[in-house]
């Protein structure tokens, strides 16, 4: 009788065990693939009802409190985190890739169909006005370089791509870009050919244009070459 | 179950294979040689020992059926049934001595390999769709952080989006400007009323074209852009009431000027 | 004697158990980090040079075996997913992929089987012709790719996969995608197969073939076109 009881006590320490170890699974799961730390009330919901979640945490924090990865509470949540001491992989300050905005996509593709462009020309081709900061982060990510200045009223800076924008793009030279038959051919462009839509033929030469001028001074700011 | 469809959830209306009647299903299908394909299972064989010849009267059949009904068939349907037809004939005649084109055989074998290559590929898109799919079935961490040594660009943006962007912008902004000014005609109606007028002055012999000048200028309408459209309604309404019996017509020689007079009361001439 | 040397050669073993630890928790660290896949090489140079990297990859597999999270190798790389079973308890929170319609699902297995291939081949082999929006949707997942143009008339664009669906589809590489043997194993195809019907091995090496220009040479300029 004293065996039977013994072994109905390893039974039910086994379903707890194992019961235990499921909801460990479910919860690293969680915390692995949510955005935000999760508080434990919300992860109790899925976690079966006879494991208490404080168990559930208590046991990840041993797990892991040695390991690359450790369980912190963050925020009234918690969440997974790099181990402190190894810190030094990551790029804190660093903020992961953002895909570029429709305006800078437009702006970039504007400036390197029709390079050498000036602010009012891919504003006088986008119908819109480019904010402050789109020609700024396309400058930053050193896809586009101020090229020299317009031989025209108010000398507006001209504008041309990057060998890192080629890099970046996987192209091999820049009249790699598809001309418009190929935008047709491959989709991009429906419908019946407006008469009077055409694509340049992309040119980065770095050499001037015979009515560019060299930048010269730098320290014009750059919205004076617009502001005329 | 192996010979089942096996797409059907997409959506696509359940085929009924093995009956013998045919199931005239033209929308669930994705063009001949899907419905080739289904037709061809139907004989329950591998594909490879297909008879050629049931498929392509099975498929007239199914053409000829859909046209009884009066369905809409897309011309690749017909383009299939024309060359099946050809295919048909050829193998039902004896063979023409070498020539340049292909044999019979060979073009049903070729059809056969045709039909064996989408079953396979469909299988293959299958087994594709079943495997665990990120963002489905496994998922990736929710709040990355950034590797240090990645030197990962700051911006993301790709080929494609570049193109797109620049493709549907440029066409968006020459779309806008392009509307189309309205012609400016005279409209039958007008033209008759017009006319309905000079019937009651034009008891004599009236040029027509001096009439008009001063219909116009008293209208407001521009000579240059308009005198070809009051022209033309003009002469269609003048027909009409000739027609009609309300006028009479006179031109003494090809492009010589044109008359015309209200026609008195009188009954038509006989044998006119 | 004999018990100096056992001593140092428990040092060494000792030495060399931390030192796989530590390796263990900086490529656990990375990969935790990352959402794209890291390749070996890749981890490797963050790792004591000692320490093999198979090695550390080996003792990973092993320690997330049976947990939430499992380490997979995928598109050349290895990441970090949730394990499939719990994908119940994760579907709800995350937005889901787009489905795929039939059309863009077997457009989609003849570039992974067929690449490069171009967009008549994809057509002939379905016998209809390919909806503007079905490659858009490819493209736009980030799962195909223009790869360059066929050397043939009308020098079409040539398609095929990216990193990208390996990832999505849990591939290691392109010739993890089931081959026709297996496919006629599983009872998708039945009955005996013609000979030259094989299904090509996959093969999705970005380098040209022989009969594959780059995009860039044969996009004809606009007005060269017109002017021909």
């Amino acid at each position: 009788m004293a065996a039977a009881e013994a072994e109905r006590e390893d039974e039910e320490d086994w379903d707890a065990d194992e019961a235990l170890a499921r909801a460990c699974r479910i919860v690293e799961a969680l915390l692995f693939a949510s955005v935000q730390p999760l508080p434990a009330e919300e992860l109790a919901k899925s976690v079966p009802a006879n494991v208490p979640i404080e168990r559930v945490i208590a046991e990840l924090q041993q797990t892991y409190a040695l390991r690359g990865v450790t369980l912190h509470r963050v925020a009234g949540g918690y969440a997974f985190r790099t181990a402190p001491d190894l810190a030094y992989l990551l790029a804190p300050e660093a903020e992961p890739p953002r895909k570029l905005s429709r305006a800078a996509l437009e702006t970039l593709a504007i400036i390197a169909y029709h390079q050498p462009v000036t602010r009012a020309e891919i504003e006088e081709i986008r119908g819109v006005a480019t904010a402050k900061g789109t020609l700024d982060i396309l400058l930053e990510a050193g896809w586009v370089r101020l090229r020299g200045r317009r031989r025209s009223p108010g000398r507006p800076v001209t504008f041309g791509t990057t060998p890192g924008f080629l890099d970046h793009f996987g192209l091999d030279q820049i009249d790699d870009l598809p001309g418009l038959e190929e935008l047709k051919g491959a989709g991009f462009i429906e419908g019946r050919l407006a008469k009077d839509l055409t694509v340049p033929v992309p040119d980065d030469d770095p050499s001037l244009r015979d009515d560019e001028d060299p930048l010269g001074d730098l320290f014009t700011p750059l919205d004076d070459g617009d502001a005329s | 179950m192996a010979a089942e469809l096996p797409f059907q959830e997409d959506g696509t209306p359940e085929r009924a294979s093995g009956e013998p009647s045919l199931v005239i299903d033209v929308d669930g299908y994705e063009g001949p040689l899907d419905l080739l394909l289904d037709l061809a299972r139907r004989q329950k064989v591998d594909l490879a020992r297909i008879s050629i010849l049931a498929l392509a009267e099975q498929y007239l059949s199914f053409i000829e059926t859909a046209r009884a009904l009066r369905l809409e068939l897309a011309a690749d349907y017909l383009v299939m049934a024309a060359w099946l037809a050809y295919l048909k004939s050829r193998m039902l005649l004896p063979e023409p001595p070498k020539g340049e084109e292909p044999s019979a055989a060979d073009l049903a074998t070729a059809l056969a390999l045709r039909l064996k290559r989408l079953e396979t590929i469909r299988a293959a898109a299958q087994r594709l769709a079943i495997r665990e799919r990120l963002g489905r079935d496994v998922f990736a961490r929710g709040a990355p952080e950034v590797i240090a040594s990645s030197g990962r660009p700051v911006w993301e943006a790709e080929l494609y989006d570049l193109l797109a962007a620049y493709a549907q912008q440029r066409q968006k902004r020459i779309r806008q400007p392009m509307s189309v000014g309205q012609r400016q005609v005279l409209s039958l109606v007008e033209a008759r009323e017009a006319l309905a007028r000079l019937v009651g002055e034009a008891g004599e012999w009236t040029a027509i074209d001096g009439y008009l000048t001063r219909y116009m200028r008293s209208h407001g309408l521009p000579a240059e852009t308009m005198t070809a459209t009051v022209r033309a309604s003009s002469l269609s309404a003048m027909l009409e009431m000739v027609r009609e019996g309300l006028l009479d017509l006179r031109q003494d020689g090809a492009f010589s000027p044109l008359y015309v007079r209200r026609r008195s009361a009188r009954p038509p001439t006989l044998g006119l």
